[in-house]
This record gives structure tokens, C-alpha cells and sequence, in this order.
């Protein structure tokens, strides 16, 4: 199977729901669970909202989501044009957070719930998290 | 998201429908907050039952009203949660830290026997 | 209120399910009735089923729905480059179609279901569908 | 889109949900054909109980087996319309030549009142 959207968006909280929902919509086509396509959407708001808060914490800015299958892969492109990260491997620390009431959950999830994921940025040019999910069912009859 | 609240002699019970994250979290701290000042409320029932989808914005304003309470030897109490939501709180270590109920009578129960002679 | 959102798609029949949920989703931030999500639903299943079937009938090609909210109006621009129409006023009288087992009924639908509408083609350039749609319950509070 | 399919007597029985569209209208359209022809069978009953979702691609299709079976004096029958679906149907037309009938049992007791003795 080969299939590709994009989806523009901007960083506006109502949108979280629209890029989940797309994603969600968009993955269906492979052969994920209910419960695999809960956790693509658990991805993809962790993603889209670090982008609102941290990628644009000052002003309004865009959200590029591009989705991709290839063959039984599913791979979520998730990029902000905001102010960086300094230190990714600083980030990426479990726990780590710059924010009250943020707990450095939102990188972990992704990391549980997605198979595979980077964490690309730059400082103020911006921030890509590439995230990549293959539906389990069809791991198993792989192997 | 949709929200009702509800309050029981020092708890304030607040049942949540829809989807709990970073756009619907400002609404939820709002009315949970003022609810609580407003009434000298003590603890917090949390009826999850209609809420299907939770990300770590919804689990940091949860764990943040626990924060607020427990200063004041509050509690927060979790009531029917749907399997991906009780996933996303195992993972966070949330319930490490809350007790969950089936229902908000448990919840209450729980409440005042241990707790009965507290209530003002 | 004010909100834009950008869905690029490929030709695909199964993207026309995705479509119909991304401007549904994004419209209802809007006061929109369930019954009126409907019809939105319906209105760009029509126009992006004419872009795959009509606009690129050979070859698999983009299409791009933008959407927008400005005060309480949502606008759903459908666009696509494939090969375009002729005569933009024939294709628009009731039950004109080019197509076996079709009605001429998607631009009609359009039509009953948005309150504005308009379609813009060149030929072998391509063709662009603006739809329009207020919340009823505004209107009506506007009176 | 989800297709089950019954047999009664000279009758097909198709039921649908989910969402009946360009996308999912082949696969209606090839499995009603080939068990119609196959089988010998002249009434097609559409129980569209499930279908939350129909545009013009479906209303097309569905005018195409009433064409196929009108000619040789079947009938389409329709079931169990959600109001949305129902909507599209009146707006296209559809209801002046289509039966619309609020169960399976209706729509068969129909057709072997007036046609019984039609029936091979
Ligand atoms: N798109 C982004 N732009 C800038 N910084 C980011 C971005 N995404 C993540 N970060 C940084 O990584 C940290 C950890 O992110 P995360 O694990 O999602 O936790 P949280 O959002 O709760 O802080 C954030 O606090 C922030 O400093
Ligand atoms: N995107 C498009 N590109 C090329 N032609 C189009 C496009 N949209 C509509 N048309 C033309 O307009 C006609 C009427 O369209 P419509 O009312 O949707 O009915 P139908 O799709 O059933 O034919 C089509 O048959 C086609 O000739």
C-alpha cells in the first residue's frame, strides 16, 4: 500500500483534535487496532502540542503534518517553525520539562506508543518529530 | 469536552465527557479551581466515565489539583475510567499516587469511613 | 473567531473519508448542528469524489482542500489540476453528467447542502471548488 | 463499509454499515451483482440500518441495480433509513421510485403478498 497526505495547520488548540483525528483517519487504512489507533492519536497531540506551546510559546505559527504509508508502515511527520531546542538529548531525558504542570510526559508517550521516533531541531528555526508505527497484527503474521 | 460538578459535604465531584487535552485542560482547571476555593472544599472526585481520550496535558492538570489539595491533606479520587485511560495513567505513575473507584458511591464511602470524623 | 487548516491529498478513493472527517472536525468549532456537519460531510464527499473521478480520470493527482473560519462562515475551497471543464456552465444544470452510474447529483448536493457555492475550471488546468456555510442558529440569533 | 448477504427465496438481502461512498461502492456493486446473477434472483431488499454515511456515488449505485432489475420486473427495496440517509435519498428522488419498509419481514411480507405468485 503507498498513501500520503498533508495536513496544515495553525497553532491554535482547537486544532489538536483536527490533527488527531486526521492522522487517526489516515492510518485506518492500515490494519491497525482500535487500541493502536488510540495510541497513534495519543502520539500525534503529544507532538502537535509541544509544537503550540514550546515551538510558539510568543506568537501564532504553522504546523506541517505529513503522513505517510508505505507498504505496512505508517510514518507521522510532525514539524514547527518555532524557537528550537538547545539541547535535544537535554529533552529527551524522562521527566524533563520547561513548563509548570508539564511533566515530560509528552516525549515519553511517544516513545511507548509509537515503534520508532526522532527528534530533530534547530534553534529558532524549529522543531520535527518523525514518528513511525507498523500495526502489530501484521508483525506477527511477518514472523 | 463537557463538564458537570456536583458537590458532596467537602468534596467537589466533577464529571468530565469528551476529550481531555491541552484545548479543553484551561476550562477543566477553571471550574475545578474556583469550585473549591469558592467552597472551602476538601477533596476531589474525578468521574472519568464519558472521557475517551486523555493525553499528558490531562494527566498534568489532574496532577496538578492533586498537588494543590494534598498541602491540605486533600485527596483526588478517580472514578470509571476507560481501559486507554487507565493505560495512560499507569504509564504516567498516576496511579501510584490516586486511589480509583468503580463508581463515585465507592469513592465517597471510602472517603468517610476512613476519613468521617474530618468532615467538618 | 478565526481558523485555517490545509489538507493535501492524493488522489485516492479512499482519501475522500479522511477529507469528509478533517473539514467536519475543523468545521465544528463552529455552532454547526450535527444535521449540518452532515451536509458539510456530504458537500465534500461530492467535490472531492469529482477531483478523483473527473479531474484526474488517468493519472493520480493532488487535491487541496483548504478550510477557513472567519467570525461565524466556514469556507471549504476544494481544488485540483487535472483536466478541467469545458463548459462550467452546462456541467452546472441539474443531472448533467459525464459518467455511467452517476446522477449529475454531486454539484446539486453541493448546492441544497452549502449556502454558497461556486466552481471555477480552465480546461487542462484544473478545477476549484468554493463552498460556503453559516451555522443556522447564528442566522437566525442575527435576526 | 461492512456487507452481510442473505438468500430468502428469490430474494437478495443485502446489509450494509459504515459509510457508502466512491469508496466502498465497488464492493457493494460486485458482490450484488455476482450473487443476483449467479443465483438466479430478481428482488434486491437494501438494509441500510447501519449506513451513517451516503453521497451521490452511493445513491448512483444503488440506482444501477434498480435499472439492472428493473428491466426484468424486480424490484429494489429499501430498509431501515437513517434520517441523514433518507434526506439524500428524497433529495435525489430515489423515494418516487423506491419502497422504503421498517424491517426485513415488511419489505419480504410486500413482495410475497403482491408477487407470490410470482415466485418460482
Ligand atoms: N516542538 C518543540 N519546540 C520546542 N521545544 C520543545 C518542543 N517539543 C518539546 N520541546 C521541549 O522538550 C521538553 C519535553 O517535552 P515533553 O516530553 O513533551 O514534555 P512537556 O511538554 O510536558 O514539557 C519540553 O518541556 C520542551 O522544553
Ligand atoms: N473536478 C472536476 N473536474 C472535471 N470535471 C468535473 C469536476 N467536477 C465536476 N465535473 C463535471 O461536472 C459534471 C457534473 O458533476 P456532478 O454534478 O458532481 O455529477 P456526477 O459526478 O454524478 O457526474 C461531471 O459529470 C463532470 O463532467
Amino acid at each position: 500500500m503507498r498513501n500520503q497526505a498533508h495536513l496544515k495547520l495553525l497553532s491554535k488548540s482547537s486544532n489538536v483534535g483536527l490533527a488527531r483525528v486526521a492522522v487517526a483517519t489516515f492510518a485506518s487504512e492500515l490494519d491497525f487496532t482500535l487500541n493502536e489507533l488510540e495510541e497513534i492519536k495519543v502520539a500525534v497531540s503529544e507532538a502537535v502540542t509541544n509544537c503550540i506551546i514550546h515551538g510558539y510559546p510568543m506568537k501564532e505559527g504553522t504546523i506541517d503534518i505529513e503522513m505517510e504509508i508505505t507498504g505496512d508502515k505508517l510514518t507521522v511527520i510532525v514539524t514547527d517553525y518555532g524557537v528550537g531546542i538547545e539541547d535535544v538529548e537535554a529533552v529527551l531525558r524522562p521527566s524533563f520539562t520547561t513548563k509548570d504542570e508539564h511533566m515530560g510526559l509528552g516525549l515519553a508517550f511517544i516513545d511507548s506508543f509509537m515503534d520508532d521516533f526522532k527528534l530533530e531541531s534547530e534553534l529558532n528555526k524549529g522543531t520535527r518529530v518523525i514518528m513511525v508505527k507498523v500495526p502489530e497484527r501484521y508483525k506477527q503474521v511477518k514472523k | 469536552m463537557h463538564i458537570t460538578t456536583e458537590i458532596d459535604r467537602n468534596c467537589l465531584i466533577v464529571r468530565l465527557s469528551g476529550e481531555l487535552d491541552m484545548h479543553s485542560v484551561p476550562e477543566f482547571k477553571d471550574k475545578t479551581i474556583k469550585l473549591m476555593e469558592n467552597n472551602n472544599l476538601k477533596h476531589l472526585i474525578l468521574n472519568l466515565k464519558g472521557v475517551k481520550f486523555i493525553d499528558s496535558s490531562g494527566v498534568g492538570a489532574i496532577l496538578g489539583r492533586y498537588r494543590d489539595l494534598k498541602d491540605k491533606g486533600g485527596k483526588v479520587m478517580l472514578v470509571s475510567l476507560k481501559p486507554q485511560v487507565e493505560k495512560i495513567f499507569e504509564l504516567s505513575g498516576m496511579l501510584k499516587i490516586m486511589s480509583v473507584f468503580n463508581n463515585e458511591e465507592d469513592a465517597l464511602a471510602g472517603l468517610n469511613s476512613k476519613g468521617g470524623n474530618h468532615i467538618a
